[in-house]
């Protein structure tokens, strides 16, 4: 309808060095803030909206209300000392920060982790997906109003979060992956609990799918909303279910194989239209995909052997210099540790990738502009950023 | 220490979108200065031994997660712990909220809009800080952007520690509160504008960029 | 005729009793909306507590004299609208100032407290409350149409304008009821009543993360308090003329109340399994479904 | 990972590869040469994704090291360039017109190091830290205890141990 359809004449004009000439005195753009205290946005951030009239004209993403200095703060920890705070940077699944930096400091060390412990590893980092496409789902539903989908979902998350806590002894940061291996094996009657608890959640997901996949109007909202170019995927550093959902097969699972990923059989989930709608779907499958790699991995991992390599003195422990760089696939898209070391007890420099970091600032600020003020929240979570682990 | 203020803030002439040019000092046009005053109860004790058996019955959150902490907000919300029903609800706007939970570390660029958030909310108000890192650092003891001790920057009611905390423990803090608001020992608005001076102390020694008004509602 | 000034305390006591019926029903329904979610919700008297707290907040601030009397105006649209259509057919005390009012009286105070809430909102000076309100005056308005057809269908139908001679027409079992004898324009006017109710699909003027919270995002401690005390009487005003003009009205109280609960269930239901349409999105969607739907109810009689 | 290391060579002046995995190298690159090299990698050699732009403060040498981290997907392969450059007036050209989302990475060591990326977008607007009036916090010379210290009030009762000695005394309490 030509009535509701907007008028671009009145955007503003680019001025030479490329920003926006908007003036704000004009009467014709409102400023607008979006957070940090918003129950639209994704954790503790904020997105600086110029608005004209419903349509979003430019959007700025400021983050750093969450910053820590974790790089800073593990520069003066041994590297034992830095292993529980690292999973702190990101809280909806921490273990990715522990698996990469334990695997960049095994790797410095020479120090190669037992085969149980990485078939532990894999099964840690695939609940804790779960747990975190669980999260996604309840947020991408409530970002549109329907609050039921969330109710179910972080149920489902409580049944997992209880999978871990009998494992690991706490809900949220584990502590789980050390430098070495893992530090426990698992509790007993572990395996049928965890059947359980995946039936469990592959029934909420049915429920998931009828209410919120086959909506009207949840259809309506997203589908077409927000579409991610191919072309931005390099440009823009996209990963993960971002980029899978534009029909780009990036799953470091299967382009650089770590941990057990080689022995399990998985297809990299994909989708085509690379909209909010499709996002959300690659994430469903991905879960339930993640559902089936905790089978076959229960299935397949061995029950005995060493749980924690060989290790140095804890107190004495010097890692030679070098530098390397450990990815993995969170939920997210593409995780990673960059790790220096100058031969002392300490990490000369840690820097983490977190997928946010491209996605919430550069690639969020290209995809807002021209979408309605209604759809800020709904992009903003379908791609799925969480501001710690961009400014740590 | 003075320092230069953004240009939004500044003062200047504005021309509106009908031509008429005015000019707008925005510290003093867009806040009111008024400083907070105690306030006292209602003048019957029983009236007010009421009011604050109600205020324990409905404490209205503001949905502001401000650290790591607010990830077991959600359970809280959800039918493993279901917290509507002890009468505790999630409001998005300082406004209607009439507690603040300061869920874990804040950083120095949060601790700013806390502060505001603060102020916006209506008295009585009460603060809740969650997690070790509000009562001494915890973790981030040495960490150069986020600030130790809660109490020094607003009045706190009440502390639940543990990192995280776990939403039992949440629970049984949030009727602690209850305990002290009915007892009427919950005055953390009034202790806020008694000591305005050395709050407001407090955070302009962190906050180094003060482009608010001292208090901003 | 002289003014029969017994009315007036009987009109008080309706209100009195619609307002506490209000509050526990708007609990009864958070309490389902909860029970599709698993959860047990919010205890029954909570609203109560909640109208205290508010009503004993210490401090208030106010941004002028609109400010102050948006919640007002809202509430005298909600008590208006109560009071000028009989909320009990044929009981002398409960059928307050219906003799007064007729049905284009209640479509103006429909629309009254959306209105009056504007201004107030628009002096809070808060951008999301101006966002807010624009949504919902754009979407009110849409949703009225269909349901001021539906209204002029049954108007035609029955040849009158009062609301008490409507119901008069309805009595005398089931199938006199508007629902069966003018189906189209019961259609269209509960389409426009799901729009009206502000649940979702249509409630993205007061949906939290769209934006929050929409027109009463400044308001608060007291003002909060008259809006919660509409928020109960309100829709409750909106259902009896729902239940006057196309459900045979109510003529005892049981019968008011299962009524209204019913009503307001069928928009929770709605509510409960559907995320939100935007502005534009809910305003070409009652163009499409419910005004054609209106029309061809006049078409109809 | 050596092909492609020796392909470079003849077009570019480049150091000698650190092979850390069979399919991560690291190798130096001098800073003219930043720019040629990563359009050629990312043209022709299909590194086309900038995985992460970072600095390492070598306070000892008085040098800043940038690594440019590029990943070839098809290959499953990483390379990662080092721009080694003095610490004063440290200044490098920016990238943000290779990949746009460099400008963030680039904003950010702005912040944090203190590196000049000139014509990089935005650069100069407050990142992560706000009324920040010390010098660039992941500098080896800032030391963030000390800041703390001077700016955040302790709650007293809080011990620190020193792990070893602390080790020593709880294992050994007769100073064997």
């Amino acid at each position: 309808m030509n009535l509701l359809a907007p008028d671009r004449s009145q955007y503003p004009a680019k001025k030479a060095d490329g920003t926006l000439d908007i003036d704000l005195a004009s009467g014709k753009y409102l400023k607008l803030w979006q957070g940090p205290n918003h129950p639209g946005i994704t954790g503790n951030m904020s997105v600086e909206l110029t608005v004209c009239g419903d349509e979003v004209v430019e959007g700025k993403t400021h983050v750093g209300y969450l910053h820590r200095g974790f790089e800073k703060l593990m520069e003066r920890r041994s590297f034992i000392q830095c292993f529980p705070i690292v999973c702190r940077i990101c809280v909806p699944e921490p273990d990715f920060n522990e698996y990469c930096y334990a695997a960049a400091v095994e790797e410095l060390a020479g120090i190669q982790s037992p085969e149980r412990a990485n078939w532990i590893r894999a099964l840690i980092l695939e609940m804790g997906r779960i747990n975190s496409y669980l999260m996604f789902l309840g947020g991408q539903a409530g970002a549109l109003g329907l609050g039921v989908i969330g109710q179910w979902t972080t149920y489902a998350r409580d049944l997992m979060l209880d999978r871990f806590e009998e494992m690991t002894g706490a809900r949220i940061y584990h502590m789980f992956i050390m430098p070495g291996g893992v530090r426990d094996s698992l509790p007993e009657g572990f395996d049928a609990r965890m059947a359980e608890t995946l039936r469990e959640i592959e029934s909420t997901m049915r429920d998931v799918q009828d209410v919120m996949f086959r909506n009207a109007v949840f259809k309506k909202r997203t589908v077409g909303q927000g579409v991610i170019d191919p072309a931005w995927i390099d440009q823009y550093g996209v990963t993960g279910p971002n980029a899978r959902a534009a029909g780009v097969a990036k799953d470091v699972r299967r382009d650089q194989p770590y941990l057990v990923y080689n022995e399990l059989e998985f297809e990299p989930v994909i989708g085509h239209d690379s909209d909010i709608y499709t996002r959300s779907d690659v994430r469903r499958r991905d879960l339930l995909m993640s559902v089936d790699l905790i089978r076959q991995i229960l299935a397949k991992m061995p029950r005995s052997g060493p749980l924690i390599a060989e290790m140095p003195s804890m107190l004495h422990w010097k890692i030679p210099r070098g530098e390397t760089y450990v990815r993995g696939e969170c939920s997210r898209g593409e995780y990673g540790y960059y790790l220096v070391t100058d031969g002392s007890g300490f990490p000369r420099r840690v820097n983490v990738r977190g997928p946010s970091y491209t996605h919430a600032m550069a690639l969020l600020e290209r995809m807002i502009v021209n979408i309605n003020i209604s759809d800020v929240a709904a992009l903003m979570v379908s791609l799925h950023t969480y501001p710690p682990e961009i400014e740590r | 220490m003075e320092q230069e203020l953004k240009p939004e803030l500044q003062k200047r002439m504005v021309k509106g979108p009908d031509g008429v040019e005015f000019e707008v000092e925005p510290l003093r046009d867009y806040y009111c200065e008024a400083l907070p005053t105690v306030q006292h109860g209602a003048y019957f004790k029983i009236v007010e031994d009421f009011f604050n058996w109600a205020r324990a019955q409905s404490l209205w959150i503001l949905g502001f997660g401000t650290g790591c902490g607010a990830i077991e907000m959600r359970p809280l919300m959800t039918p493993r712990f279901d917290a509507y029903r002890y009468g505790i609800q999630w409001r998005p706007t300082p406004r209607q909220a009439n507690l603040l939970v300061i869920s874990g570390y804040l950083s120095v660029k949060t601790l700013k809009r806390a502060i505001r958030a603060y102020e916006q909310m209506q008295s009585p108000k009460y603060v809740v800080g969650l997690g070790s890192c509000t009562i001494n650092g915890g973790m981030y003891w040495d960490s150069y952007n986020t600030i130790k001790r809660l109490d020094d920057y607003m009045p706190v009611d009440l502390y639940i520690v543990g990192c995280m905390p776990r939403p039992e423990a949440l629970l049984a803090g949030f009727e602690d509160l209850k305990k002290l608001i009915r007892a009427g020992k919950a005055e953390g608005a009034n202790q806020y504008a008694e000591k305005f001076d050395w709050y407001k102390s407090n955070q302009k020694r962190v906050i180094h960029d003060w482009d608010m008004p001292d208090y901003n509602w | 005729m002289s003014f029969d000034w017994m009315k007036i305390p009987y009109a008080l006591l309706t209100v009195f009793i619609v307002f506490n019926y209000g509050l526990l029903l708007g609990a009864f329904i958070q309490k389902i909306g909860a029970r599709a979610g698993r959860r047990y919700g919010i205890p029954v008297w909570q609203n109560y507590v909640d109208l205290i707290k508010n009503y004993g907040q210490r401090t208030s601030i106010t941004h002028g004299v609109m400010f102050y009397l948006g919640p007002v105006f809202r509430l005298t649209g909600g008590i208006g609208l109560l009071l000028f259509v009989p909320t009990i057919y044929g009981s002398y005390m409960f059928s307050n100032l219906s003799f007064a009012g007729d049905l284009i009286l209640a479509l103006y105070f429909v629309f009254f407290g959306t209105l009056g809430m504007a201004l107030g909102a628009g002096e809070s000076g808060h951008p999301h409350a101006a966002i807010g309100i624009t949504r919902g005056l754009s979407q009110v308005s849409v949703a009225e149409l269909p349901f001021a057809l539906a209204v002029f269908a049954v108007a035609l139908q029955y040849q009158t304008l009062s609301v008490t001679d409507i119901v008069a027409a309805q009595q005398g079992g089931v199938l006199n009821w508007t629902l069966f004898t003018n189906p189209l324009a019961v259609a269209a006017a509960m389409l426009a009543f799901l729009g009206s109710m502000m649940r979702p699909p249509f409630d993205v003027v007061i949906a939290p993360q769209e934006i929050p919270i929409g027109p009463p995002t400044e308001y608060h401690s007291a003002y909060l308090a008259l809006m919660q005390t509409n928020r109960a009487i309100f829709p409750v005003a909106k259902m009896v003329i729902y239940m006057n003009l196309f459900f045979g009205g109510a003529t005892s109280w049981p019968e008011f109340a299962v009524k209204v609960f019913l009503l307001y269930l069928f928009s929770a239901f709605v509510g409960v399994c559907f995320p939100r349409f935007r502005v534009e999105q809910s305003i070409r969607w009652f163009l499409i479904w419910a005004v054609p739907l209106g029309v061809q109810a006049i078409l109809w009689v | 990972m050596r092909d492609l290391h020796t392909r470079l060579q003849h077009l570019f002046p480049l150091g000698e590869l650190t092979e850390q995995r069979p399919n991560l190298g690291f190798v130096t690159v001098p800073a003219a040469y930043l720019r040629p090299t990563l359009l050629h990698l990312r043209d022709l050699e299909g590194y086309t994704h900038l995985v992460l732009l970072t600095a390492v403060d070598w306070l000892e040498e008085d040098l800043f090291q940038l690594t440019y981290l590029l990943s070839n997907r098809a290959a499953g392969r990483d390379i990662g360039l080092r721009v080694k450059f003095p610490r004063q007036a440290a200044s490098m050209e920016s990238i943000h017109d290779l990949w746009p989302t460099a400008a963030t990475y680039q904003r950010e060591l702005r912040e944090m190091f203190g590196i000049d990326f000139p014509g990089s977008p935005r650069l100069h607007e407050e990142f992560i830290l706000e009324g920040w009036n010390d010098i660039p916090p992941y500098r080896r010379d800032f030391d963030t205890l000390k800041y703390a210290r001077a700016n955040f009030s302790d709650r007293p009762g809080r011990e620190t141990r020193d792990p070893e000695q602390h080790m020593k005394q709880q294992l050994y309490p007769d100073g064997a």
